[in-house]
């Protein structure tokens, strides 16, 4: 039996002893764990799993152990998955701690700042959020003003960041600002790491159309940063900034593990839903324009999930890929939101519901989701700024 | 058909903007959802608006209205649209009114026209059994019991059916769900007995209900087993009333992107700039304009009381679900991140056109309708 | 009886009288009737129903009589259009002459240039084509290079004209050529008219796609140009030039008379299309996808001719038309473009063929309109330079 | 299903590249237009097409092929697509082998397919009755007769069916149209008594032929009566691998584009400049990444005769019909002029598109199929 075999076998026996019964059934949206010093776990199955899956390095499976991490092979790691999802396991843990920061600091951090921070982020000990966007700089996300001046020992931080995803929730804050107001306006940034819990940082949910919060507008107020929470070298944390926006893309385009599962599956995949509100007739969907909205939308969505494998395939056999992060993320945030546009479609009225029994749970649910899902072209770097990417970086057509 | 509004008409469009934009700008809208007003109206507001005398903007004049026609009832509307103004106006004026000039004996006529004229009656047509519109579907029924009918069944989506004094209950009494025959319109007092209203707020934060008769009585309105022919003229013309609802919607979301892409700047420049943005602003801009052309004819084609009423309905209905559903997505993702907030009003049109696009026949109903009126 | 009634009796006598009846019937292709010296009539009827137009002035029924015109009101050439629609009379000559140049020439033309040319175009004794776009300036038309000097009693042009469309037909070219070449570029422009009989033009038909030759190529070697035969100012070309643009894009998008019947109607609307090829079942077209496509692009002619109808209204009841010809050049041509498309999905293999017997003659003109509506939205300014002109001119959008 | 060429697989891309460039260019086709061939493309280049084994690559090598399987059939149409290559080598060597490997005895297979790899045999698959796909439409028949069939009906749009020294016919032995049942494959000689050819050439310059059986004699392929079964595997094939070919069409054409904004200046600034134009490019280079995926997807499944090839052939046709009818007419709008005329090569690709378009299903077709397939 090759080494792959046997380490199926054990993870099988492992997950299969160790994952708790109600960890395998489907997650409601308050179900999913983040982790951090304010989380609190409706289920305490939550917090165990996640503290067994977490002593094995498992929350970041290809992390190396000596930060933490599971030190798994993409192989074995691809094998963990796999096991997960035959026995419906729940991702124990996510955010951004594990999405972005962390493969950040792998990238360009220092050993002491990948020993400060990523077993905590393993742990589930601290929970991250991303201070990016400003008021004033969204798409052109380096014209940033957040001001972070020099002291000598540590540095002073004052300014406004928006969209800071879970703030709320958050213990630390990575943020890009600028450190040199007289520089070209990509070379005076930098990237720092703020400890949230201090009087300098003040968070402010912003309630979105949906209803929800999931975004804050984040205020440093003379925040206090420690020089050694600098990552990079000083005005050069553009360069740190876009690759973590990287990481973010893949995130959002499903490109990681999330992509395993749909994004919007709350109630089924589309032809589910369908068969549900619409009906069959003659084993054809009854309403013959709605069902060539559905078959669209659902080829597009297999075309594009075997892109994604064929990407990972590249990458793994060697070849350069071809195309890039930002196709991923501009195709999936666009192909779905046409699937919740399509949903709302085939549901009619009760697809629209906002308060009442006249809906169920997950028409409700539906509703909210349709509305957030707006924001998945535009939170990220917009639609436009991918086209421009690829316009630019993979057809290099001029500017 | 004239597609340019005359003098009276345009002074019509003027007042109603005016009103509209000093007493039920969109805070109101916001103030009625916040405080969970349990009308899903303003009183004060709704009397101001009998006042003006829109309630009777589209009753004869001698049934104690105005008869300024279906044009002018579309300029109001309009004005409504741009600003989500909240008033029972539709449900009441628009569909129930029409419901009794089409289908009222000349004494229902007398007594209820007046009311709505005066702003004591308001109505409501409960209509739908499904989530899809579908006039013909009704499986509610409809028995005779003395003078009047007993009606039992399920409705749902009634537009404004928890404020309602008066029900237009369309339910059967012959044939079976599909059948346009055996249609029986039925008058149903809301505080009958046999009549349970359950509120219900959609995305929109506007209201509709549902409904449950259970041998409800009421009166019978238009002929027994020939509701249709009443229905299909009050669905008309709350097809194109509402559309002329969503071009003011449409316009109104469409002029505020606009001038966002000329103030908003990114990269050093407005980023109405930026070609893609220009050309699909500009694409925009042509879809109105048809827009607007569609919704003027039909308005004068229900005025003439033309036989190209149904074609032209699903053709304005149909465009106008398409144009406000376009313009109101593309609003919110041209003003990005500020667009998703709630603090923002831009996100409101979009929820209202998706609520507008599956009130009385989406595109993919329109359309089809409008292939079988044209013979294909 | 009114004015207008009598005028109607009057005509509608009139056209009863003089129309033939072979100018009743459908025209093919190669029916329509250009005119120019070079013109031959394959039915006499042709030559004889413009004669007697021309006689009345109503091959340009709304020119003054002094220059050859029937003098008509507006609401007069309203009622001789409908009467000639009541008995499917063709319209007796069309060009460039009636739709371009001439509208043009009594905007900006002397008296002697006004007495000079109309009246040849009213009888159809000269045929006109334009010379705009060169090689290097398409979209970019002001960029032409096309030399014309000045030599003291007459200009000499040297250049090369493109998309010179029926120039192998026409007998002048009214032509931008570049005066000042140091000026900006919008500066150094006029607008002259040439004659072609002359050694210095040389004509070279442009092999289509379609497989036919509509267009030209129009080479300039030592061209002569009388000096009256300068329209507007010297290096003021620009501003007419770009008004016969307009001129060009209303009769491209149908806004002339020519939209009261569709371009591509040889085989009747789509829906008589589809009836034909796809046929009914139970009152519908029996594809439920290819009707869809067929409501969705009726609709939106049915909406783009109404709208058509309110510019005109609009127009005469003295308010500002909100919205531009750019539109109509726009929607028009990619609404007929589409047309075309769906037209080819209804025929299917049926629409594709090029030569052979298999294929009905409307087939074949079907492949070649296809083909040949790719250039609706290409020439007289592209979609893109249309919707610049929106987004700029209506919108008021930035450069 | 690897989503990656094998070195083998590459090494047969690279060799087709190089073959098409220097061999067939666009150039070659027009040529054959301008002279009307009478065949309609070059024997020489055919002749080393046969050399090169490409007529071999899906025969087993029992049968006197390379065995390479579809993939590597799939690489070489893409090419040929590149250049829009005219050569039997599709209906032949993809088509007719499919149609005997599936169907034929191993006798059948011992005499044609070593004919087929070896150059010698050209076939033709006459299917067709309307100008529609509808696979099981046909209405010809074949009635029993000696140890043979007689074949009598109108066949259309039968791809190289003017040069085909064998016929696969697909006729119906019981049945009506639209039956699955009841269909069944007949071999026919084209020299045949009651076969009557006649040459039609498409907007795309390549053939196809309207076929007359009048009672033309001929062998059974497979099994009387369930021809389908046969019909549907050589179908998918043929999607697949003409798929391949437009996928190859696609690129070249999209590359060419894509050229073009970078060197054609207007406003003194190439126009692949403007973001207008840029969006554009980059949607279509979306559309063709996917595309190339479900081509690799759809290739693996045939070579590993997976369940999926059905479902799979219709995403693949109905996306390669999609992209490759955007990217062409993208091309076209995009040169601008130049595009339009017959001297640049550009507008070949938009021609080749919407014939492809219409061979073996469009898109509506395919959609309605997968959505069938996946029981909705």
């Amino acid at each position: 039996m090759s080494n792959l075999d046997n380490f199926r076998q054990e993870t099988r026996a492992w997950l299969e002893e160790n994952c708790p019964a109600s960890m395998c059934e489907p997650a409601a949206e308050d179900d999913i764990v983040g982790g951090g010093k304010k989380a609190t776990y409706k289920n305490p199955d939550a917090k165990l799993w996640l503290d067994r899956m977490a002593a094995k390095g498992w929350t970041a499976p290809t992390w190396p152990k000596a930060y933490g991490g599971g030190g798994l092979t993409k192989a074995e790691n691809l094998i963990l998955q796999d096991e997960m999802f035959r026995i419906n396991a729940r991702t124990p843990i996510t955010g951004m701690g594990f999405s972005m920061i962390g493969p950040t600091l792998l990238d360009y951090g220092t050993e002491e700042q990948k020993l400060e921070h990523l077993p905590k982020i393993v742990s589930g000990e601290i929970r991250w959020c991303q201070g990016y966007s400003e008021p004033g700089a969204g798409s052109d996300l380096a014209s940033l003003q957040t001001k972070c001046e020099d002291k000598g020992d540590y540095f002073l931080v004052n300014g406004q960041k928006i969209w800071t995803s879970g703030a709320q929730y958050a213990d630390w804050i990575f943020t890009l600002v600028r450190t040199e107001p007289q520089a070209p306006k990509h070379e005076g940034i930098s990237f720092v790491l703020i400890d949230m819990d201090q009087p300098g940082v003040t968070v402010k949910p912003i309630r979105l159309i949906s209803g929800n919060s999931p975004f804050c507008e984040t205020f440093f107020d003379d925040a206090r940063v420690e020089k050694h929470n600098l990552v990079g070298q000083l005005n050069r944390g553009w360069t740190v900034g876009k690759r973590l926006l990287q990481h973010e893309r893949s995130s959002i385009s499903g490109l990681g593990s999330a992509g395993r599962r749909g994004r919007y599956d709350a109630m089924g995949t589309l032809p589910d839903i369908a068969r549900e509100y619409i009906g069959l007739e003659s084993g054809k969907l009854a309403d013959l324009s709605l069902r060539d909205s559905v078959t669209r939308n659902t080829m597009n969505l297999r075309a594009f999930n075997l892109t994604q494998r064929r990407a990972m395939e590249e990458n793994e056999s060697g070849g350069t890929p071809t195309f890039a992060t930002s196709m991923f993320k501009y195709f999936g945030s666009e192909n779905g939101k046409e699937r919740l546009e399509i949903q709302l479609k085939i549901m009619g009225t009760q697809g629209l519901g906002w308060e009442g029994d006249s809906f169920s749970q997950a028409e409700h649910t539906l509703t909210r989701t349709w509305l957030r899902s707006k924001s998945s072209s535009i939170a990220g770097g917009s639609s436009e700024i991918q086209l421009n990417i690829i316009a630019k970086r993979v057809l290099g057509l001029p500017d | 058909m004239p597609l340019v509004l005359n003098e009276e008409q345009n002074m019509l469009k003027d007042a109603a903007k005016d009103f509209c934009t000093n007493n039920t700008p969109i805070t109101q809208m916001r103030k009625l959802r916040d405080e969970k007003n349990e009308n899903g109206y303003d009183t004060g507001t709704w009397q101001q608006m009998v006042e003006l005398g829109w309630t009777g903007i589209t009753i004869p004049e001698d049934f104690g209205g105005l008869g300024f026609g279906y044009m002018g009832m579309g300029v109001v509307m309009e004005e409504c649209g741009r600003t989500l103004t909240c008033s029972p106006l539709f449900a009441t004026a628009v569909v129930g009114s029409s419901a009794i000039l089409h289908g009222g004996t000349d004494e229902q006529k007398g007594e209820l026209l007046g009311q709505i004229a005066g702003g004591e009656l308001l109505m409501a047509l409960a209509l739908e059994e499904s989530p899809h519109h579908n006039p013909y579907g009704v499986a509610a029924t409809a028995e005779k019991s003395g003078a009047g009918y007993k009606v039992t069944g399920s409705k749902k989506f009634v537009l404004d059916g928890h404020i309602a004094n008066k029900l237009v209950v369309v339910a059967r009494t012959s044939g079976a769900a599909g059948d346009r025959d055996g249609i029986t319109l039925v008058l149903v007092d809301s505080d009958a007995a046999g009549v349970s209203v359950t509120r219900t707020i959609m995305a929109d934060s506007r209201n509709a209900a549902n409904i449950e008769f259970s041998g409800a009585e009421g009166v019978l309105l238009g002929e027994e087993g020939k509701g249709a022919d009443v229905l299909d003229k009050v669905l008309d013309a709350a097809r194109i009333l509402l559309a002329a609802e969503m071009l003011g919607g449409a316009q109104e979301c469409y002029e505020r992107t606009v001038e966002y892409l000329k103030t908003r700047e990114q990269f050093g420049v407005p980023i109405g700039s930026f070609q893609a943005l220009k050309h699909r602003a500009a694409e925009m801009f042509c879809e109105i304009e048809l827009s607007k052309s569609v919704v003027l004819e039909a308005l004068s084609a229900l005025d003439e009381d033309s036989d190209e009423v149904p074609e032209l309905a699903s053709l304005c209905k149909a465009r106008l679900n398409d144009t406000y559903n376009l313009v109101s997505s593309e609003g919110v993702q041209m003003h990005g991140g500020i667009g998703m907030t709630d603090e923002y009003e831009i996100g409101f049109f979009m929820k209202r056109s998706r609520v507008c696009e599956h009130t009385f026949g989406n595109s993919a109903f329109h359309r089809d309708r409008y292939g079988v009126l044209q013979g294909y």
